[in-house]
């Protein structure tokens, strides 16, 4: 663990310490479970949103992405009940895969900013969500069972349920530390963000690079819309993921993930992950106003971006 | 459609389509697009629009934010529309927006959700039913389940919502009753109409009052998402969970095409909601004959049944209905 | 600077030509002048975002500080105080929250990003724990100034007008306006270069919060209430515009005329499809790939350039 | 069939204007071959062509007597050709050892193997002479250092032809031998080599053969044994430079004293420099030269002790107040600290001295440019016109640019660190020129240099650094390079290869 990501552990464990004066039953079995819930479609975007952000860009689209693989697993779903569940999580991530590679052919052959393709899909696959789903929802009767069962059944440990899906988005997670850390793509992706010239003088493609973090992100996101079926049994073309795109930038900025490229850290993303979820389900079990509830929010983030900056300091 | 001969000939009708025999343009903008609710209130015009004879067309914002619509109804006037029927997203900003409509000769009726405390901005409403009615109804239907005892939690849409507002007075109102003396309202939380700021505090109250009886979320999203949780927790009556414990009641208001499977399993016994449809019909009737209505004015919609307008323009369209397992699968919506 | 914001320019004429055809009620000039008073403020503040993208900066919190010194000026107004100091006020108040997310950028060396994405939660949530759910109505005497006219140009216009000579005549002939590009070029540099980075940075974003005040003042008077929920997610249309403009989000490029030429791109795209019928969800994926295909446009000219001469 | 690389025909244009052209050069098996020029007469661009960077518009290459065409960088280095850029470019953000091997790693499948990375990237290193940590951030490493890492990385090659563009530059006379006893290694191993440098002394210490280009083109090819300074000199200028000697200048009030100052990387600096006194700061790498500079800079803040200008103490803050203290510096790495590279020459030039150039905060035009072509015109500037990006300008020009900005600012004390770097011989000879004249002016200088010729050319008196102290202080009429080494090292009979 490095000094930031033990700072973020840090501000994590004060947060909880000073919530949990104010309100014991934080730590019951029930609310961990609570903030665990949270964890797995954040976290699974999270990863792909690091990948992106780490070699210098950024995808907008995630949310739009989720919600259009939401709405289209749903469909197949509806067509096909039985679907096996393997084939259904493929599924999502095959949706995700080909939106994510649309924005990456756009960045890479186009040569445009990632922000201003990203925003332009943030935009077109949320239109086209709508028009997949005609405009209705997919209503809980169309999920089957046995997706839903993964977001609340899993291993228990002492009273505490790890759902599948947090166990799927800790698997993800780790493929990720490894793939950054140990593999030559991951160390590729940490040097076209630290200097995209070099890399090319070095003989990286960085068109290869950048293709495949963009496309590994919107399946991610893509994953993510699968869970997000599974967790909330229905699907809104018009709700689902919608401006997540700035949840999962804050996780990962959280996490000391360096906005411009070429630095941060699997397990930094995670404790800022963690330290969203926190804040959501404290703010709901604090019984914090809920006109109060944004200010709070906005609060605690900028505390923790704060004391990060303090503890930088304090280093140099 | 200059071949059109109905026209209104009701002495209340004016403006210049009749006149000149086209048809009168009406526009619904509804909250936001995707939203199955108002997909369904669109239905009521549809189903009329031939026969009233009118040019009818839906126009939703991208997204349910407070002043998304007020491109939307600068866009129709400017389109030709006659008349402009709408669910406002906010009860006051879109004042100056519907006036200058006005001032331009469009009839202006709101759907379902009304401009309250700013009802001179437009001409009539459209209301589901008597909003005095839904709080009283919704908390019987909830004690009902509760045998009229035991702490129950409101979860709202958001702290700003006006219809969630009035309902939720409503039930504070009818609490006085000494029906319900033994029942207590423990919190009102707001789960924002985000499944996951829903879950999330359906959650907490689970986690916050261990003794609680009965979840009534007025809202769509809400009680969809309360639902799910619940049926995880398995605290639901007759649940894995529940057992020696009578578990927790959940009701309110929804569609019943997204409750249908918390319904069979058992995890809402009943929930309430109005046919959204009816409202269309009555809007597109308004608006195809272009009438002028004031309180106390009555009038027929073949196949409705007669209808009365009330104080302040607001016309009920129907009444609630409930929908628990015997019912359930007759309604498409 | 040298780069000519040639691309939105003939997206522009192109596109005003497919508008008219699209629908016999989108050329009326009435109502397109009209039309613009809604995007008055967004224009503003691209105004004011232009310099904080060029000084390689962003900032997320302009709509949340629109919000909060909209509902601020509205309850001084509702206070009794009088129309010219309530618009003091708040101009002040929205160069104070611009400032305050300046000296957070420029004195603790934190990412605009993530500073602006923490005061954006703040500053609405200042709003909404002010105000809850209630709405501050404004006196008739302040609303309406979108349906004033000044040689039939409505007023919101006019003071955009106004605002794009200052801001562009500050961007592009002024020692700060070079400044501006110098540390959104390399920061090290321009301190190594003995410029008041710091300063500079403050200024930029007080002057994005300047705008936002103004924009307040317009959003007010064209509303006539004031909610904590106003203008949600106007911040990503002002990016947008800014980035379709021409302005890199690293820093160092952009221009006030390439803002304004998307401004009204994105205007104009939206009001012809809105007035055409076009469906939201259409809406959507058109303005996206819109958006895409104009930069693409601009690209592909130099994309063959680079082709025909010696390659790095 | 040579042994070898032959470049035949070699054009390259930009926007239309061939930089170089029509160049034929031949690179044998077990020779050091010398490639010399003006700034900006296309050697760094011929290098990168035959490297993979640029493709050139005409010619051809052939390696080992086989036709062959570099796509880019990666292929040129798979076929064995290694270049080490002329400005050092690394990945901030990763370790030493892992911007060695960033590119081509060790690897087993498609994972990376970390700990044979560290052990190679060790002993590269150490073979260099370079006490670096792998596992040590690149970010805040001298420009030098960065050097000898991107060296490092070549040398993790298995190239068998090598191209060095001016990577002596930033080096102290002790590296630069440590590079000597790597390249003839590698040219005894049967390696073919080119150079490029803008010291004659080591063209004609180590090299074989040396190519001379002017503007683009070859002018003489010739080997050492047939040549001369003189001649090679004239060559590349094409006009005769008159080295004038170093003459003894009175000098006036002390400007800038310190006392014990101490900061990051320094320690006890008593330091004195006088108005019209040109004082030289010798030093190894990493002697904290550098840091001093910053310091009274107002980069950094010292930790202790104190620091006069003209008799009153001051605190220099910023560079803002450093400015209006009258004090500037040419920073040691243009491309970070001097310059805004997409911008153009007059915007470079005139950016530390704008606001004074442009009353009441508008503008001016006319002045810019005017101010700009003076000095364009002084140092004798290859460029298109002064609205050039200053990114397109070779190494040379681009220091040239940079000295013209703080010279501008007409500073009472002017603090220069390693100001010729990748600067030719003619400019030299012309910056040295002009610092001497502001000296005459009653101008103080402070001047880092690594080469050691120009230290004892310019400098009245002489400061040498080790170890982040002064540890000797000479007159600069009487000192030799072996004074000024033994001080640098501490010991005895440290001198160039
Ligand atoms: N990317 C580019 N675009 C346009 N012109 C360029 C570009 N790169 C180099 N040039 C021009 O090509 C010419 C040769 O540059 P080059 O870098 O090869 O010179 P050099 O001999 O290495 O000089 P130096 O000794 O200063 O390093 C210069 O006039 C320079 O301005
Ligand atoms: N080659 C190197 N090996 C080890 N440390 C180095 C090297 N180069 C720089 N450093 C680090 O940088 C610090 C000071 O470097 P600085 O750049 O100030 O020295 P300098 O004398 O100016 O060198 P240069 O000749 O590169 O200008 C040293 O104390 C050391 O920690
Ligand atoms: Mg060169
Ligand atoms: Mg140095």
């Amino acid at each position: 663990m490095g000094k930031r990501e033990g700072i973020a552990f840090g501000f994590l464990v004060l947060l909880s310490g000073v919530a949990g004066l104010k309100e014991p039953r934080l730590f019951q079995p029930q609310s961990i479970e609570s903030v665990l819930l949270w964890m797995p479609l954040i976290t699974v975007v999270a990863m792909g949103q690091l990948l992106v952000i780490l070699t210098g860009g950024i995808d907008l689209s995630i949310g739009s992405i989720l919600g259009f693989s939401g709405i289209g697993v749903g469909l197949v779903l509806k067509a096909n009940p039985h679907l096996p569940l393997p084939i259904v999580f493929l599924a999502g991530l095959a949706i995700g895969l080909a939106l994510g590679a649309f924005n990456a052919a756009v960045i890479v052959w186009g040569k445009i900013s990632p922000l201003i393709v990203t925003i332009g899909t943030l935009a077109a696959f949320r239109g086209l969500t709508f028009i997949l789903s005609k405009g209705d929802q997919i209503d809980s009767s169309m999920i089957p069972d046995s997706l839903t069962v993964l977001a609340h059944s899993g291993i228990t440990i002492a009273h505490v349920t790890l759902s599948w899906l947090l166990i799927l988005a800790l698997t993800i997670a780790l493929i990720t530390f490894a793939t950054l850390g140990f593999t030559t793509f991951g160390r590729n992706v940490f040097a076209l963000g630290s200097n995209a010239d070099a890399a090319r003088l070095r003989g990286i493609s960085s068109g290869s690079v950048q293709f495949a973090v963009y496309a590994i992100c919107g399946a991610l996101a893509g994953l993510a819309g699968v869970m997000y079926a599974s967790r909330f049994g229905f699907v809104n073309p018009g709700s689902a993921g919608s401006s997540f795109e700035l949840t999962v930038i804050a996780a990962v900025a959280i996490g000391g993930t360096k906005l411009t490229g070429g630095s941060g850290s699997v397990l930094g993303v995670l404790l800022g992950c963690l330290l969203l979820s926190c804040i959501n389900v404290f703010l709901s079990l604090l019984g914090i106003d809920a006109n109060y509830q944004m200010l709070t929010y906005g609060l605690v983030i900028l505390i923790a971006i704060l004391t990060d900056a303090a503890a930088r300091r304090g280093k140099a | 459609g200059k071949g059109s001969t109905e026209t209104a000939s009701s002495p209340e009708a004016s403006g210049s389509p009749a006149a000149t025999g086209e048809k009168v343009k009406v526009v619904f903008i509804p909250k936001n697009t995707g939203n199955p609710y108002f997909t369904q209130v669109a239905k009521g015009f549809e189903s009329s629009a031939a026969s009233l004879g009118i040019d009818f067309n839906t126009q939703a914002p991208a997204t349910g934010d407070a002043t998304s619509q007020l491109e939307v109804i600068k866009n129709q006037v400017q389109g030709g529309a006659n008349v402009i029927v709408i669910s406002a997203n906010s009860p006051d900003a879109l004042n100056e927006a519907l006036d200058q409509a006005k001032e331009k000769g469009v009839e202006v009726i709101t759907v379902d959700s009304d401009l309250t405390g700013n009802e001179s901005h437009r001409d009539a409403a459209v209301l589901p039913t008597d909003f005095s009615k839904i709080g009283p109804a919704q908390l019987e239907l909830l004690a009902k389940t509760m045998n009229y005892e035991g702490e129950f939690a409101i979860l709202s849409a958001t702290t700003d919502a006006p219809n969630q507002n009035a309902w939720i007075e409503g039930m504070k109102t009818a609490m006085k009753n000494p029906t319900y003396a033994k029942m207590k309202l423990v919190e009102i939380v707001y789960g924002d109409d985000e499944p996951q700021k829903s879950s999330t505090e359906a959650e907490g109250l689970l986690t916050k009052h261990p003794n609680l009886r009965g979840i009534l979320s007025p809202t769509s999203v809400g009680l969809a998402a309360t639902a799910q949780v619940l049926e995880n927790s398995g605290l639901y009556p007759g649940g894995p969970k529940a057992t020696g414990r009578p578990g927790i009641v959940l009701t309110g208001l929804s569609t019943p095409n997204q409750m249908k499977k918390a319904v069979a399993k058992g995890v809402v016994a009943s929930f309430q909601l109005w046919d959204p449809a009816d409202m269309g019909t009555i809007a597109a009737y308004l608006g195809a004959k272009k009438m002028k209505v004031k309180p106390g004015d009555t009038f027929e919609i073949p196949g409705k049944g007669k209808f009365t307008v009330g104080e302040k323009n607001v016309i009920y369209a129907g009444s609630l209905l409930t929908f628990d397992k015997t019912n359930i699968d007759k309604y498409d919506f | 600077m040298k780069d000519r914001p040639i691309v939105p320019a003939v997206l522009l004429v192109i596109g005003t030509i497919l508008a008219s055809r699209l629908s016999p009620h989108f050329l009326d000039i009435h109502y397109l002048l009209d039309t613009s008073t809604l995007y008055a403020e967004t224009g503003l503040m691209a105004l004011a975002m232009t310099f904080v993208i060029i000084s390689g900066n962003i900032d997320l919190s302009v709509g949340s500080n629109l919000v909060l010194t909209a509902c601020l000026s509205a309850k001084l107004l509702a206070a009794g105080w009088g129309i010219p100091s309530v618009v003091v006020a708040a101009c002040l108040m929205g160069t104070c929250f611009g400032a305050i997310n300046g000296w957070l950028v420029a004195k603790l060396k934190l990412p605009s990003f993530l500073v602006t994405l923490g005061t954006m939660a703040i500053y609405r949530g200042i709003a909404q724990a002010m105000l809850g759910p209630a709405s501050v109505k404004l006196p008739k005497a302040f609303t309406g100034l979108d349906q004033l006219l000044w040689f039939k140009i409505p007023v919101p216009f006019l003071i955009f007008l106004f605002a794009t000579l200052v801001t562009g005549l500050i961007l592009h002939r002024t020692v700060f306006g070079r400044w501006v590009f110098s540390i959104g070029t390399s920061e090290r540099a321009s301190t190594y270069s003995g410029l008041p980075v710091d300063r500079t940075k403050i200024i930029v974003f007080a002057l994005s919060g300047l705008m936002c005040g103004i924009g307040a003042l317009l959003i007010d008077s064209r509303l006539g209430v004031a909610r904590h929920d106003l203008a949600r997610g106007i911040e990503l249309d002002v990016i947008t515009v800014v980035v379709v403009g021409g302005a890199a989000i690293t820093g160092g490029k952009g221009s006030t005329l390439g803002t304004v030429l998307a401004l009204f791109l994105v205007m104009l795209v939206r009001t012809a499809m809105g007035v055409a019928n076009v469906k939201a969800e259409y809406q959507l994926t058109v303005i996206g790939g819109l958006l895409i295909l104009a930069v693409l446009a601009g690209n592909l000219g130099q994309l063959f350039n680079r082709r025909s001469a010696a390659r790095r | 069939m040579t042994k070898g690389l032959r470049a035949a025909g070699i054009t390259i244009s930009f926007g239309g204007i061939d930089v170089v052209a029509g160049v034929d050069i031949k690179l044998r098996s077990g020779e050091i071959h010398a490639l010399v020029g003006e700034n900006g007469a296309g050697k760094s661009s011929l290098a990168k062509a035959i490297a993979g960077v640029y493709r050139p518009r005409l010619g051809s290459l052939e390696l080992n007597g086989v036709g062959v065409k570099f796509r880019n960088p990666r292929e040129a280095l798979d076929a064995g050709v290694a270049l080490i850029h002329q400005e050092p470019i690394t990945f901030p953000d990763l370790s030493v050892a892992e911007n060695i091997f960033a590119g081509h790693h060790l690897r087993c499948g498609p994972f990376v193997r970390w700990s044979a990375t560290l052990a190679r990237s060790r002993e590269l290193l150490e073979s260099l002479g370079v006490a670096l940590d792998p596992a040590s951030p690149v970010a805040g490493l001298s420009v030098a250092a960065r050097q000898q890492v991107e060296l490092a990385s070549a040398l993790s090659h298995d190239a068998t032809v090598w191209i060095f563009d001016e990577t002596t530059a930033p080096l102290t006379p002790k590296e630069v031998a440590e590079l000597f006893t790597v390249m003839r290694r590698l040219r005894d191993q049967g390696c073919a080599l080119l150079i490029v440098t803008h010291h004659l002394q080591e063209v004609f210490a180590i090299a074989d053969r040396i190519t001379v280009l002017r503007d683009g083109k070859k002018v003489a090819e010739k080997t050492v044994a047939e040549s001369n300074e003189d001649e090679i000199v004239r060559l590349m200028v094409g006009r005769e430079l008159s080295l004038e000697r170093h003459e003894a200048r009175e000098a006036g009030e002390e400007l800038l004293v310190t006392r014990g100052l101490c900061g990051p990387g320094f320690r006890d600096i008593d330091l004195t420099v006088r108005c019209g006194e040109i004082v030289g700061l010798a030093g190894l790498v990493g002697a904290g030269r550098t840091e001093l500079a910053r310091a009274l800079f107002g980069i950094t803040r010292p930790t202790a002790g104190r620091m006069l200008l003209e008799g009153q103490e001051v605190q220099v803050a910023s560079p803002r107040t450093a400015l209006r203290l009258g004090i500037s510096l040419v920073p040691e790495d243009r491309l970070h600290e001097g310059l805004l590279l997409p911008q153009s020459i007059a915007v470079n030039s005139t950016l530390a001295y704008l606001a004074r150039l442009c009353n009441g905060g508008w503008l001016h035009q006319k002045n810019i440019h005017a101010e700009t072509n003076k000095y364009a015109a002084r140092f004798r500037l290859a460029c298109r016109n002064t609205d050039q990006a200053v990114s397109e300008l070779s190494g040379g020009n681009q220091q040239k640019v940079v000295l013209a900005k703080w010279l501008m600012t007409q500073p009472k004390l002017l603090i220069l660190d390693e100001p010729t770097r990748g600067v030719d011989v003619g400019a030299k000879s012309e910056v040295h020129r002009i610092i001497r004249e502001l000296a005459q002016e009653g101008m103080a200088v402070l001047m880092i240099s690594s080469d050691l010729p120009e230290v004892l050319h310019l400098s009245d008196r002489i400061a040498v650094m080790r170890e982040g102290r002064i540890v000797a202080q000479l007159n600069g009429a009487e000192a030799t390079e072996e004074q000024i080494m033994f001080a640098a090292t501490g010991q005895q009979g440290a001198a160039l290869g």
